[in-house]
Parts: structure tokens; C-alpha cells; sequence
């Protein structure tokens, strides 16, 4: 069979495989012990966690790419299926390429029904082997895990001393599991080899991509950033998939933030009673001065607009992290999408703008977290960092994070007590610079520096009005400041056809980046010139207006159903929204290059057809 | 570092304290509150008690939510910082704003629909935390801003200006504070200046959640003969179970320990609260024993008022946090950012 | 002096005047009193109150406007000011129009820096008099009011009989009233006939203007829609300024719903906790299949947002009505704004649209309420009917209402249980008629019509899933539900130039409507040729395209800062942003022809210079 | 109009109820909970309660917030209306359905961090309207669903899978219930149905709100030895005070009224609680009382279990709103709607 044929031709390092096993049985840590395997192999790799809401008991799937070149967003190719999960064993072999490979538990016997007569099957009596070489029956359980990865080692050729070297480093504490888990991967393997031709067409062999890179989910990575921005105060309520952030936020302090000699915390984390209570917690501790987030993903901030507005019309800085998931409402808590733009530019009743920033990887989630409370405090005012559940629960391989130690916080205008004390008067809301920016002071720091915030009308001075004139005043000035962070948000990242003017654009953002950049390759290479840019902050800035106005067809590609990109392009730049074509896959996986190219082809294909006829 | 503001004026017998400050200091904007008002009331002992325990002005901070007793703060201490939020949720400003600075004098001021209606979530968590705050609630049964509906403690039987009578049992801030576990709780009266003061300063020595509930009338809506929150009534039904006397450190008279039917409760600022029971059956110091009194009073169609429990507690959100002695917001960056070379150190991890 | 001789020139029944008062003082009454006279006379009239966020002691204001053309948008131009408020006085005084009149109390001597060359000085000594002839000190207050009212008559020509009568019917029940506040009247009206030469050129005269018409707020309307539409249960949280639409709903059904034998109630107001648990209400009586809402303001939107995701997703008639006041957060709550737009249309996160209702006065509040039932539960999602302070809380005067007892409510979908019965099997989110719109069922009904309402990722079957098709076969029809609304909701009202092509139109909303009419009639008898769209309903209907299609220029009026009806019309109609120019008030008092000219007329200078150069 | 469902299967053994229907025609869809988890328990208990009192399946409306907990709805009764809400706002939901329809039998499941933190506001006020409902709290100390963080009942000291320890006093949702007047207080544990399911029953038919908290361990996240929320310690620390027995109106045995020691309490249905006190000193009729001795047992670091308090209550939200006998839903649009002539008339007075 030709699709056979081509399978059965070398595909070394350019493959993706997937594992569906069952949630809440440690296939977990099997997986990631696979993924961070390829990368120990200097392999580009990524993986991808498809989990149920659930604890334990429902299927669950992982799922790995290698990529030779580098492009490692997801692909739902599967050369390789490892069946493990009797529930969604129908559905796991229909999913596997055509000419793949189906690896399976073959202690009990595959049903007729699910044979397939054009992908080869891997028997192997994991459940078997396990019970005779395992005692305890939670061990047999792990271990079956374990003894698939051994399986693949032998398949895919991935390098046993590698594999050893992690066993070693994980248990070093307790090396009987170094040798029994050792144990399973060999059982795996040996078997592998000895019944079948190893390694595979598709399969792996070391590469030198990795040496400056480091393996890292994006909420731990924005967790580290918010500590080396010097954040003290953290308020969160529970809600996957930001729960990740605080968690990570509280590892780094419990190791960065400890006074050694007390061991008492020089950070203060609140598990608040609700979404509402963190948002104000957040602001209590900004109004006194500190550096202070919220994580929280979509419910959270529909419960949070309150005080967002609050915050708005008071001027108080804030940073909400948003981990975007699947909604409407409750949604699907554990798939990903990019859904929450609309809500957070414009969050809260009455006329507002919010200030918001949409890293690509975890690298931009450790440096766009610093620039956020920078943000936040330079321009007095609620700052998003939007991240979703793709980046910031899967792991991620990304260059190695890096921090310039002269870096010191933007905290903005701040009036010091001596300032204070040298100052004639003091007024909260006085446009003192022309730059809509104004002063403000930090309670208890001096008498002078005294004033009312309040969410109620007020004028420049900080006085309660029901003037129209004062009020408008104040709510001009808020809206310039507001416009004029487009000139201090990460500017956008352009990728441009050389030398020839592209008549077609790509905008996107986020995690879309990566699926963006493989599909224009790809039509880069079948000749059609397409410029990109990746937009990085809100409000746009001259760039972004420039680049739209630049190209003739501009396709906008992002994860959520009503092109919600494309509807705050259509309000924040000259471009009118019938030039900009959307491209939305919101399906909750993360988004991959046929997504796209689906997307694009069609109107590729009339424009030949209309410029033909 | 400290600065004492100057008085605006110097009124003949108004000696000024140890900072040199009169009341006047103390004061804030023009009240714009109905005439007549409790609220205004609670303003005035707040002055008093500021005044007398010497507060540095700039050092308090101020909140509130949205009613009109939340818009008291406005009329105290207009050097200090306030912070007027949004309805029912003072107390999560609170909470934060103390977590990054506990070097801050708090007092929360609100009402019974922000804290028992809209806050009643908020009210509950911030004493579970044991945020240490002076938390007023200027109690008078309705929502005074919006024109008189009933609030969460409206009299069962009571009647609205417009009429409507109120069937659902009121919530009794002070029960639910005991039952929570608050370790400073006392209610008192408006009208009453010479009781709410000094539970006002014991309060604001109190390290921790000190919840005092103001029965205070709203005039306008709520002051007719039936209601349990008006003049007429809170006058003849509210008994006085505990006289407070509060003593600051400083001028603390060691001699007069444990005198007759006085109980003295060290605060752990060093200042000393002294209680003189009314009713010799009331022990301010046994919670079961005080939820029980005040079943019985309520049932004898009596408010019982004064400083009704108190615990000596340290252990405030910080103390459960064990976070640093020094305020959060105090740490320089430097002591807070671990640097390039942790990060360094740390990625081999990431590998 | 030019103006004046201008204004000594007879204006009867065209000019505006304003009462400054202290609130709380019985001033309110006294000023409908006015208020109802002239209308009662059939004169074209309206009154605006501007009044504090305070319940005593501070200035208020009261403005009527009497105009026979029937121009009642309100007025800036005060031909008299009834200057009541030394708190106010020089404020007063400043405001009036050169060449007007200012009446004021004698009884203590106007203080020189307050007086004016271009107005004229009406001192009556209202304090002294009252105390003369009245006792108790409350009835002095009072009567001081009662008495401007009588200096009024006179000034201004007002029929006595007229105001005779009114105070006959108010006080029939005690006659003791009507002698003493009637004494008040004839007192000031004595005084002033005595001092001044009565009429003053600016005057009224009989008309026969509102023999069809009637005078009520908004919010009474809107109440009266929700007792005509069979709604059953309204959940409410107090908020200014939509306390009246549930003050309204209480009182007609104490009137129209209690039943006569037992005295018990056939509704039930619930008075939540806050503003989530009113929406939770709402959701769970519609549930049950009554017909549920909620009155409320920006605020309290902003804390319903997860529960307005959640009737979307799970498709849960209910009815929102959003009472604006000016944002953002606290704001100014007794000043009006359109500021919701956005918020409304998009509530919640995720990918969310929602049907909404744009009255322009308490004749569509009543219409539209009606019409919210029946597209919230046809559509089985959430309804906004978008109010304001200035429409719901002031007295307008407009045409009768009318009832067809033929009409029975839209139900939409709802099998009953013959049907269930009869049924082979039911689906609650099937697409069975492909108009997008599912089957439901009232719980009890039938054992066969049971379901799972949720939040949570659920396919056509009302399943809960996490498959991407399954969610997405699910969200994509309900987004080709609600844009199925926009040809069900009111059609926008226009109007055009006749026989000509007018190059300018005007897209507005609301009760911004009034000030907008006033204006293009100004300019159409300038020769500009102007058309006018009012749209009435959300998504817009084809109508609305076209007419900003066939426009070269198009201004679009509204009360918010940032254009936010602009911006739906950017986000939701073929019309580039561009092509529409902003024309915007924002400062909370309601708008008048000035802010429209005022944002109209440079561009059309613009456009004559161009063509001129 | 009453449907009798067809029973899927007629099992050995299941004896049918006065429908027809045996246990298995009360189920629902496949539990996707941890195995062990007592939330399944609690599901099972319910079944059995359903079943035991005769309940039609498609009477019976279901409503929860969200977490483990509240996924049960799903498990059980699969002909009844289901309400899987938001996060802590089921009581509102509850509240709004009630009112538009009395005529359902309303059963709320719930979490403690459903209930306790993001919805205790909810809570206390859906006490205080006492809405007629069975509000199951499934207690477990932790959020179960987010993966084990504490919870507002976690107790002190108890440790997190994370390692994490516990400092903040816990709620507890029976005395806090007690507190607001909650008219039906019981506490059982998911482990003992044979306590369980009379109280389920008696609570489905006490008229107003009746709270169950039931301790139901996470086997995933909390049960481990310390945690007064784990099998382990429920099995040593649990104390029954209380026996509750349940007779519905039709199967009661009229004779055997308050022999030694048992107490019964006619429920408005006509039904009958009886009460076996297996401690002397306890009145699960004096709420002081029932107050007291709880506060004594914890003391003892004993849970006391069983109907803890009862109170015959009529005045439940439609009697405090005094709506009209029939559920709203029911009454025809044309006695709700005024109509045009009214419509003339009232506006006369618009003039
Ligand atoms: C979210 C929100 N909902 C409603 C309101 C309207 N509102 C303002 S104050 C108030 C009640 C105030 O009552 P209380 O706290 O008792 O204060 P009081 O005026 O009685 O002193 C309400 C409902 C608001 N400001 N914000
Ligand atoms: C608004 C909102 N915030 C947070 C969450 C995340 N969340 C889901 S369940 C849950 C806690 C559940 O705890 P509990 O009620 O005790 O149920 P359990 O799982 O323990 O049975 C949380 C925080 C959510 N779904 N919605
Ligand atoms: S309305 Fe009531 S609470 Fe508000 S200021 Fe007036 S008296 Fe005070
Ligand atoms: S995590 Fe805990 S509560 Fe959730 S299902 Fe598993 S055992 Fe039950
Ligand atoms: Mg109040
Ligand atoms: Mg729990």
C-alpha cells in the first residue's frame, strides 16, 4: 500500500506519536520520562497532554512529536499509537496513521473488530510480564508505564544510557526504584527487540538541537517571573489550568524567599474564598505598595470584573494571569483556547481599555510577567498576562531563560516621603507631566501624601464630583494613558518574505504562533509569499496598523469561534474588518499547521481560480 | 520615619495629646450624611479614639465599602489613606493590603448590607483569617443609600418606609463573629459615646480580627418606635453587660489589677483592657458561655452591648502565614530577586 | 442689551427653566407639581432631575423644558432659575441665560458679588412668608416649596385651576392638605402678581398637545412590561438607578396579581443577596419554566457575568434589564450614560453574543420588556433590555400605551408532556428544525423530557463531553441561533430625507434619540440633508447595513466615551470603523441638540471648506 | 400529571416500591469518581432514600455547584431535571427554582469548597429564606477536584498532599447552620448508610431547608491517617448522639409513640422522625442546647453525628413571601395578565 510504502521509508526524527492510557494510574510520569528523554537526545520535541476533567479512571492521552526542523506544534499524524487504555482502544487504533504502528497489551487478546489491515500491530504482554516480575500490585500497575517506554527505546532506538541516567537522577534517593524501574524499561525493551525488527523506520537518533534549550511548562515559567519581579503578595482560588502559576510561584519562593535564620516567608500567598476576594486582595496589597497577581483562567475573570473596573477607574496597578481553557461558562476546564480576549481588553461596565499581553512559550511567560507588574505600575492600571492551558501545562522546550541583574523595577510614579515632604501639595489624579500619567504615594509614608481612592466619580484632585466637566476630565486623561502603552507593550515579532512586497499577511498570537510559522513555511515553499506578525500586546501598536495596511489579504489565525483577534484589530486599527479573513479552529486541542493551511488554501485557491477566469 | 503634622488650630481645652494633636486633627471632610444619622455618631467617637490613643494620622489606613456608612471614612483622619471600594468586598482589600504592610492601623468601616448581604462571604473569610483590623459595622437594619430596603438584620415584624414587612430572621453579626471564632467582639450604640469609645481604642489594640457592631439608626428609613435599630428602642432595650475601660501602655496604673468584679485582659501591645461586668453571670472570656447569654437576653427581647468577648490572640494572618516580621512592602528588590546566577542554577533542573 | 430685548420678546411655551433645591426637603413634590401642571395644560413638557448620591442636605436641581414643537430633549438654555439653594445660589446664577430670570428667597439679602447685569432679580422673602403662615417648622420647609410653585403660576402664567385640581385629587383623602398647600400656592402667586408684571414674556399658554398621552418614568413602564409579559418572579439586588423597576413590579402586582379570596401572592420578588445570587434566581425560575428577571445597573452586570455565560451555553431564558448609570465602576450612580454596550453584548468569557433592547422612552421600556420575555425564551438565552437613568427615573411624558388581549406569550420550544408522551425520544440540544434552536422541556413535565442542564462542554444530546467536534457542533449553532435574532428583534427606526439622497446619516440609540431628532431637524432646515437610524435591537438587522452602506459619511451619536455603539457597528456590520465619526457626551447629564450639532457641525465645515478650496 | 416510568429490569431480590420502581430505576449515568470515594457512597445513600420513600423519578429536581461532589447529581435519578451550575452558586439557583415551582422535591448536592468558601454566602442566605430543600454537603476537606487544595473545613494541622499544613480554623456547616436558624441540622458519613439514608429521607421531607453534612473522605487527597475528614478517623472519632429513624405517613405504626426513650417529631407531610438518643444529656430540639453540646464534643475531639437539630418549620420561602398555593408555573397566563382595560384604567392615573 503507497502510504504503507512511504511509512516504511526512514523517518528519523519527524514523527508524532500518541499514549492513551488511563488518568490517575502514573503514566504521567512514564511520559514525561519519554519526552525528556528525546530532549536529553538534543531531538526538537514537544508534548502534549490531552487530560479529562476528571481524577481518575477516564482515558487520557499524551502525546509526543519529534521535528528534525524544529516545528514542534502539535501534529495529529500519529506514526505510532500506544494503546494502553481497553476504554478508548477502538478509537486510539482508528487514530493511528495509515502504514503506523499500533502498540498494545496483548494479555488480553485485540478484538477482531479492531484490527485495521493497513497499520501493523505491536503485541506485547505488559500486564503479564508485570505481574511476574512485580510483587506489589500498585508497583505492577506503575511499572506496566514504565515497561512501555522500554518497549519504545527498542522501537524508536532512543538511547538506553540517557534513559539510565534520568532513572538514576530522579531515584537517587531511593535506589531500589532506580533498579526496579530499570528493571521495566529492559523488560520493555528486550522483548521489543526480541520479537520484533528494531528500531522502526520512524524512530530517533541524537541531535545537538537542544544544548542551550531547557524543558519547562509555561505556569512554572510565569510563576518564576513573578518572583524575579519582585512580587510579595499572591491571591488565587483554585481553577485549572492556571492553578499551576501559584503553585510554581510558592516552589520558587519557598527556595528564593525564606529568611534563613527565621525561615519565616518573605512572601505572602492567600488562598482566597473566591475569584472576587483574590482580585481585591490584589489591589489592597498594590494600593500599600506591593507587587501583586491573581492567576486565574476565564470564570475567574468574569467573577473578577468588579474590581477589574475598580481598579481601572482608580488607577490601581494590578496583574491577572489569565490562563485561558475552553468555554463558555464552565467549558472544557481541561482543553485550551484563546477565548478571553474580548472580555479582558474591555472588562467591566462603563467605558474601559485594559492593557494585556499574549506570550507565545514560557519564555514569554517568565518575561512578560516582569513586564507586566512593570506595566501595571508604570501606567497605574490592571495588566493581562494571557497564557493558556497548551502553554502553560504542557512542557515546553525554549532557549534558556536569561536575566540581566541590572534590572531593576518600573514602579512608576512614585512620590517619596522626602518628596513628599519637599512638595508643596499633593493630588492623586493632577496630569502633572501632560503624559496621562499621574502621581501617586505610598500609604503611610508620609501626611502630605494622603488621598481617597475611591471608584466613585472624582475629579483631578482626588475629590468626590458629580461635576460633568471634572468627571470627563479624569476619564480623558485615564483613555490617552491607556493609548499610549501601545508604545511600551512587547512590540510585535514580523516575519517578512525577503526582498518582494507579500500580498498576503498572517496576524496571529499566543500559543497560534507555532502552528503559524509551520504553515507559512510550507507556503513559502509552495511559492506563495506570505508575511506574518505575531501580535505580543494590547493595545496595538503603529506596527501592527502599518503591516495590516501593508498587505491585501490578511488572514487572522486564532483558537476561539468569533475571531475575537480579529474583532479588536477591526477596533484598534484603521483596518476595516471585511479585509482581515478569519482562520479559528476552537476545537480545545492546540492548534496545529493543518488547522491553517485549512483555513488559508480555499481562498488561496479562488484568488488563482479568479485571477484564471 | 514619623512626622507630626501641625494642627490646624489650637482650641482653648482641647489638649492636645502626645503627639501634640487635638481632635480637631482627627477630623475629615464635612459629613454629607442625613442630619441626625448614627453614623455620624460612630464618626465622632472614631475621632475621639484616634485622638486618645495618640495615632500617628498618616499611619491609618482607612476602608470601606459602598453605603452610606461606608462613606464615613471620608469624615475621619484626612490624613490617612482610604480607600472606598466596592460594595461587600472591604474585606479583600483588607486582607491585602495588610498582608503587604501590617505596619498600617486598619480600621474597616461598613454597614449591615455591605457586610451581611453582598459581604457576608467576605465577613465570614476575613475573620476565619483573623486579618488584624478594627471592623465597624454601623448596624441600623436597612440599606440607608438605596432608600430603605431591608438589610440581612432587619427585625423579623419590622416594616419598611414603604411599607412591606419583613419576615426573615436577621443575621446577629455578633453571633455569627462567635461562632466563627473571632476573638474580639462587642456591640454597642451610636448614641453612646462613653461605651463606644473605649471599645473603639481596645479594638484598635486588639491584634486581630476585632469585630464591634454599632447599632446605629438610620433616621431617615429606619427610626420608627418598632424598629429594634432606632433611638426609642436601642435607649430602653439596650443593656450594658460589660462596662469597657481601656488603658494604653503608657498610662497603664499597675496597682488596680483584678479589683472588685474587674477583669483584665493584657492586649499584646501591652495595653490593658479592663471589663467590669454588668451582669455577674457574663464571662466575656468563655465563648460557649457568652453564645448562651445572648440567646437568653435576645429571648428576654434585650441587646446586650458592651465588649461581649475577648480572647488574647496573636496568631493574626501573618502569624498563620509565618511570613517576616518586617512589612512585605518594606523587603528591597535586592533581598527579593534571586538573580541571574540562581536562575542559572536552577535551569540545570529544567533539563 | 441685545439678549435681553431677545428674551423680552414673547417665548410662550418654548423655553427651559431650573429649580435648585436641597434634597430631602420636599422639594421633589413640589416640582412634579409643576411638572404635571403644564402637562396637563397639553403642553409639550419634560423634566429632568438631577439630583445627588446622597439621600440629604446637598443641592439638587430640577430642569423642565416646555416646548410646542414637541422638542423635550433636555435643555441648557435657562430662560428662569429658581435659585432655592444658598448652597448653590452662585452656581445658579452663573447658568442662567443672559437677558433671564432669576427667582430666589428675599428673605436673606442677596450677596452683591452674586448678582448679574444681564439678569433680572426676582426676590421673594419665601422663608419669612412661610414662617408667618405656617406653624409646625417640618410644614414650613414644605410649604417654601409649595410657594415657588405659586410665584411660578403667576410668572409663567400657569392655570390655577389646573393646579387647584391636581392638589384636590392628591390630598381628597385629607382635606386639611389641600387648604394649607393650596394657600402656599395662592401666596406665591399673590406675592408675585402683587411685586412683578405677571406674566413674564417667557410664558406658557393651554395647548392640546397630550390628549393622547400620558406621564410616567421608565422604570414604572418597565415594571408594568414585566406584569403584561406574565413574568412571575423577579430577583433583584437594590442598586440606583433600577430600584424603580422593581418598586413598579412590586406595586402592580399588589394590585393586579394578589388573589382576592386568600390574599396571597401569584409572584414572588426575591431580594437577593447580592447581584450573582439575583441572576442564579433568575436562571433557576426559568429553569422551571416561569417567566424570571432582573433589574439592575453596570455594576451589578459586571458581577452576573459567569451566570450570563452559563445562560448562554446551557441556553436558559432570562431577562436582564441594565438600568445605566455612569461608569465606570461605582461611577456616578445618579447620572446617566450608554456605557454597557459592549459589556451587554459580550458578556462573560469565552465566545459569548447576547440579544439586546435599545428603548428610547417609557413607551418601549413597557413594549420592550414585553418583547424581552418572548426573544429570551424563543431564543433560550439571555435578554438585555437596555435602559438608562435618564429614561428610567424621569418623568416623560408619551404617547398612551396600548394592549392587544390577543396576545399570548412566545414560549418558543417547550414540549409539553403530550408531546413528550407521544415522543420516541428527546434530545435537549438537538438541532431537529435546523433553525438552531433546540427542543426543551419544563422539569416535572415527564420522565422522558428530563436533562442535564451544565456549564460544562456537552454535545447535541445534552451529554457532557470533552470532544472537540461534539463541542463544537454545539457552539457553532448557537452562534447561528443568536444571529438568526437580529430579524426578530424591534426593526431600527428611520428616517429619510425624503426624495433626495442624503449623503449624511446619523446612527444613534436609546434616549439619546430625542436630542438627535431635535438636531437633524435644525440641520435639514439648513439645508443639510441628513437621515437618521435609530437601532433598536441587538444583532442589527439587514437595515441597519444598508443604511450605513448608502451614507458617504455617517455620525454615530451616543453617551459613552469610547463609542462603544460605534464599535458594535464596527464589529458586526460590513462598515468599516473609519467611515463612521464618533460623536460622543459622556458627562452624565442626559444629551441635548447642542452635544449633537456640537460633534456634527465641524465636520460639515470641514467638508464645505474642502469642496470650497 | 403522574408518569410511571417502565423499571429497566426487575432484579431478584429488589423489591419494588409503591411505584413499581426498585432501587435501579433511581440510578443514573456511571460514576467517574476515584474508586473509594465516599461522594459514591453519599449517591448510593440518596438511591436508596428515593427508592424508600416512593419518590417519582421525574419530580425530583437535582442541582449542584461544581467539583467531585458536585458531578453526583449525574449519578443518580437519571429521569430527574438536572442543574449542574457554577462554582459556589447552586442555593441561588435553588432558590429562583423553588419559587417559580414548590411542587418539586429539591435535592442540593455540594462541597465544602463549593458551600464553605466561594458559596457560603449563598449558603447562609439560602438558610435564611429557608428554601424547602435537601442540601447535601459532601465534606471531604479539601477541593477534590482541583487537586487537593485545603478546603474552609480542612482542620488544623492537617497536612495537604503537597505537604502543605493547614492553619486556619474550620467551618463547621452544622454549627454554622444552627447559627443562622437552620430548621433540620443533621451530620452522618458517607460510610454509614444505615445512618445515612433515614436522615436523607427524613430531610426530603421536613418542609423548608434541611442540611446534611455528610463527611465523605477523599480517598485521592485526604485520607490519610491525621485528617479528621479521613475513613480512618471518621470510623474512630464518629459518634452517633442521635438514632434517626424515619416512618413515611402511609407505613406509620401509630403505637409505639414515645416509648423509652425515643422521641418523635411529626413532619408537615404527615410523616414521623423518631429520635433514639444515645446520649442522655442531648435535645436535638433545643438549638442552645444542640449549640452546647457540640461545642463539648468537638472538645473532646469527638464528631457527634445523627439529626443533630430539628424544629417543625411551615414558614418556608413561599410562606414568608405568601405566595398563593399552587406553584406559579401553574398559573395560566390570562389570570396573570391585567389586560388592555385595566391597562385604560391604571393609566388614568398617569395623567
Ligand atoms: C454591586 C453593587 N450593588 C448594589 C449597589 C447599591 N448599593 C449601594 S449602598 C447599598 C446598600 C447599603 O446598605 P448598608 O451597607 O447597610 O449601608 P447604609 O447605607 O445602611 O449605611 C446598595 C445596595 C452598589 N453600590 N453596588
Ligand atoms: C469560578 C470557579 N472558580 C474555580 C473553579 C475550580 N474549581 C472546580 S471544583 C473546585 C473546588 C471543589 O471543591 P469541593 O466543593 O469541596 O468539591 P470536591 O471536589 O472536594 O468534592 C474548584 C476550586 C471553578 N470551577 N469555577
Ligand atoms: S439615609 Fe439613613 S443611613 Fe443614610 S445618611 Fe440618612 S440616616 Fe444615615
Ligand atoms: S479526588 Fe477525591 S473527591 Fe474527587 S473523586 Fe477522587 S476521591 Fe472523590
Ligand atoms: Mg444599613
Ligand atoms: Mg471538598
Amino acid at each position: 500500500m503507497g502510504i504503507v510504502a512511504q511509512l516504511n521509508q526512514d523517518r528519523i526524527n519527524d514523527f508524532a506519536l500518541r499514549v492513551g492510557t488511563v488518568n490517575g494510574t502514573g503514566s504521567a510520569s512514564a511520559n514525561s520520562l519519554l519526552l525528556q528523554a528525546l530532549f536529553r537526545m538534543g531531538i526538537p520535541v514537544s508534548g502534549k497532554n490531552v487530560f479529562p476533567s476528571n481524577i481518575q479512571g477516564l482515558p487520557t492521552w499524551y502525546e509526543i512529536r519529534v521535528n528534525r526542523d524544529g516545528y514542534t506544534a502539535r501534529s495529529p499524524d500519529f506514526a505510532l499509537m500506544v494503546a494502553m487504555n481497553p476504554q478508548s482502544l477502538k478509537q486510539d487504533i482508528a487514530e493511528v496513521q495509515s502504514g503506523g504502528w499500533v502498540l498494545y497489551d496483548s494479555s488480553k487478546e485485540l478484538g477482531e473488530e479492531l484490527l485495521r489491515e493497513d497499520v501493523t500491530f505491536l503485541g506485547i504482554p505488559l500486564a503479564r510480564m508485570c505481574a511476574e516480575s512485580f510483587k506489589k500490585a500498585r508497583e505492577r500497575i506503575l511499572m506496566k508505564n514504565i515497561a512501555y517506554v522500554g518497549a519504545l527505546v527498542a522501537l524508536l532506538d532512543i538511547d538506553m544510557d540517557v534513559v539510565k541516567g534520568m532513572l538514576e537522577e530522579k531515584f537517587s534517593h531511593k535506589p531500589a526504584l532506580i533498579e526496579s524501574n530499570f528493571r521495566a524499561i529492559r523488560m520493555g525493551a528486550d522483548y521489543a527487540r526480541e520479537h520484533w525488527a528494531c528500531p522502526l523506520p520512524v524512530r530517533v537518533r541524537r541531535m545537538d538541537a537542544n544544548r542551550d534549550k531547557v524543558m519547562i511548562t509555561g505556569n512554572a515559567a510565569t510563576g518564576l517571573g513573578c518572583v524575579y519581579a519582585g512580587a510579595t503578595v499572591g491571591a488565587w482560588y483554585p481553577i485549572t489550568p492556571s492553578t499551576g502559576v501559584m503553585d510554581a510561584f510558592k516552589e520558587w519562593c519557598e527556595r528564593f524567599r525564606v529568611d534563613p535564620e527565621t525561615g519565616k516567608k518573605r512572601y505572602c500567598i492567600l488562598q482566597a474564598e473566591d475569584e472576587l476576594a483574590a482580585a481585591g486582595m490584589v489591589l489592597g496589597a498594590n494600593w500599600m505598595g506591593a507587587r501583586a497577581f491573581t492567576p486565574t483562567s476565564g470564570p475567574g475573570i468574569s467573577l473578577m470584573s468588579e474590581f477589574i473596573g475598580l481598579a481601572y477607574y482608580a488607577e490601581v496597578p494590578s496583574v491577572f494571569v489569565d490562563v485561558q481553557r475552553t468555554g463558555p461558562s464552565t467549558g472544557m476546564p481541561t482543553r485550551t483556547q484563546q477565548c478571553d480576549l474580548i472580555l479582558t481588553a474591555y472588562a467591566s461596565h462603563g467605558d474601559t481599555k485594559h492593557i494585556a499581553l499574549y506570550p507565545a512559550d514560557p519564555k514569554e511567560c517568565f518575561e512578560f510577567a516582569v513586564a507586566a507588574f512593570d506595566l501595571a505600575e508604570r501606567f497605574q492600571t490592571p495588566v493581562f498576562l494571557m497564557s493558556d492551558l497548551d502553554i502553560g501545562m504542557n512542557d515546553w522546550v525554549i532557549p534558556r531563560l536569561a536575566w540581566d541583574d541590572a534590572y531593576r523595577p518600573d514602579r512608576g510614579k512614585v512620590l517619596s516621603a522626602e518628596e513628599l515632604e519637599k512638595a508643596k501639595s499633593f493630588f492623586r489624579y493632577l496630569d502633572v507631566d501632560g503624559d496621562g500619567i499621574p502621581y501617586r504615594t505610598l500609604p503611610g509614608e508620609h501626611p502630605r501624601g494622603a488621598y481617597f481612592t475611591r471608584g466613585s466619580g472624582h475629579d483631578k484632585y482626588g475629590r468626590y464630583t458629580e461635576d460633568d466637566e471634572a468627571y470627563v476630565e479624569v476619564v480623558d486623561r485615564i483613555a490617552r494613558k491607556i493609548a499610549s502603552a501601545a508604545n511600551h507593550v512587547p512590540a510585535p515579532e514580523i516575519h517578512r518574505v525577503e526582498g518582494r512586497k507579500a500580498p498576503y499577511g498572517i496576524v496571529s498570537l499566543g500559543g497560534a504562533h507555532w502552528a503559524v510559522l509551520e504553515a507559512r513555511d510550507q507556503l513559502l515553499a509552495e511559492g506563495v509569499d506570505v508575511d506574518y506578525l505575531r501580535v505580543r500586546g494590547f493595545p496595538f501598536g503603529a506596527e501592527v496598523d502599518r503591516f495590516l495596511a501593508e498587505h491585501e489579504t490578511v488572514f487572522v489565525v486564532e483558537q476561539n469561534r468569533d475571531g475575537q483577534l480579529r474583532m479588536l484589530l477591526a477596533l484598534e486599527t484603521p483596518c476595516p474588518r471585511t479585509k482581515m479573513i478569519p482562520v479559528n479552529y476552537y476545537g480545545g486541542q492546540p492548534l496545529s499547521k493543518g488547522h491553517v493551511l485549512g483555513g488559508i488554501r480555499p481562498v488561496l485557491e479562488r484568488a488563482k481560480t479568479e485571477v484564471a477566469s | 520615619m514619623t512626622y507630626i503634622a501641625k494642627p490646624v488650630a489650637r482650641h482653648p481645652g482641647m489638649r492636645p495629646n502626645a503627639l501634640g494633636l487635638t481632635p480637631r486633627d482627627y477630623e475629615g471632610a464635612m459629613s454629607t450624611l442625613c442630619a441626625g444619622c448614627g453614623h455620624d455618631s460612630v464618626t465622632a467617637a472614631l475621632i475621639q479614639a484616634f485622638y486618645e490613643l495618640d495615632v500617628q494620622p498618616h499611619r491609618v489606613a482607612k476602608l470601606s465599602g459602598i453605603g452610606c456608612s461606608s462613606k464615613t471614612p471620608a469624615y475621619f483622619v484626612k490624613e490617612a489613606h482610604g480607600f472606598n471600594s466596592v460594595h461587600g468586598r472591604m474585606p479583600s482589600i483588607a486582607a491585602g493590603a495588610n498582608a503587604a504592610n501590617q505596619s498600617m492601623l486598619y480600621v474597616g468601616i461598613s454597614g449591615d448590607g455591605d457586610s451581611l448581604s453582598i459581604g457576608l462571604g467576605q465577613l465570614c473569610h476575613v475573620i476565619r483569617r483573623n486579618v488584624n483590623m478594627l471592623y465597624v459595622l454601623e448596624n441600623n437594619g436597612v440599606y440607608g443609600l438605596t432608600k430603605g430596603q431591608f438589610s440581612a438584620s432587619a427585625d423579623v415584624g419590622s416594616k419598611s418606609k414603604s411599607g412591606d414587612v419583613n419576615r426573615q430572621e436577621p443575621i446577629d453579626p455578633v453571633n455569627l463573629a462567635l461562632s466563627l471564632g473571632a476573638t474580639f467582639v462587642a456591640r454597642s450604640f451610636s448614641g453612646d459615646k462613653r461605651q463606644l469609645v473605649p471599645i473603639l481604642k481596645a479594638g484598635m489594640s486588639h491584634k486581630g480580627f476585632a469585630l464591634v457592631d454599632v447599632i446605629s439608626p438610620c433616621v431617615t428609613f429606619n427610626n420608627h418606635e418598632e424598629s429594634t435599630k432606632s433611638y426609642s428602642y436601642t435607649r430602653s432595650a439596650v443593656q450594658e453587660v460589660v462596662e469597657t475601660d481601656f488603658i494604653p501602655l503608657r498610662r497603664e496604673i499597675t496597682t488596680d489589677y483584678e479589683e472588685g468584679g474587674v477583669r483584665s485582659v493584657k492586649l499584646h501591645d501591652g495595653s490593658t483592657v479592663k471589663l467590669r461586668k454588668v451582669d455577674q453571670d457574663f464571662d466575656p472570656t468563655n465563648r460557649g458561655g457568652v453564645l448562651e447569654y445572648l440567646r437568653a437576653s435576645r429571648a428576654r427581647g434585650e441587646v446586650a452591648t458592651g465588649l461581649l468577648y475577648i480572647e488574647k490572640s496573636d496568631a493574626d494572618l501573618h502569624v498563620l502565614e509565618n511570613t517576616v516580621d518586617v512589612p512585605l512592602v518594606g523587603l528591597p528588590y535586592e533581598v527579593l530577586c534571586p538573580g541571574s546566577a540562581a536562575l542559572e542554577e536552577l535551569q540545570k533542573e529544567w533539563w
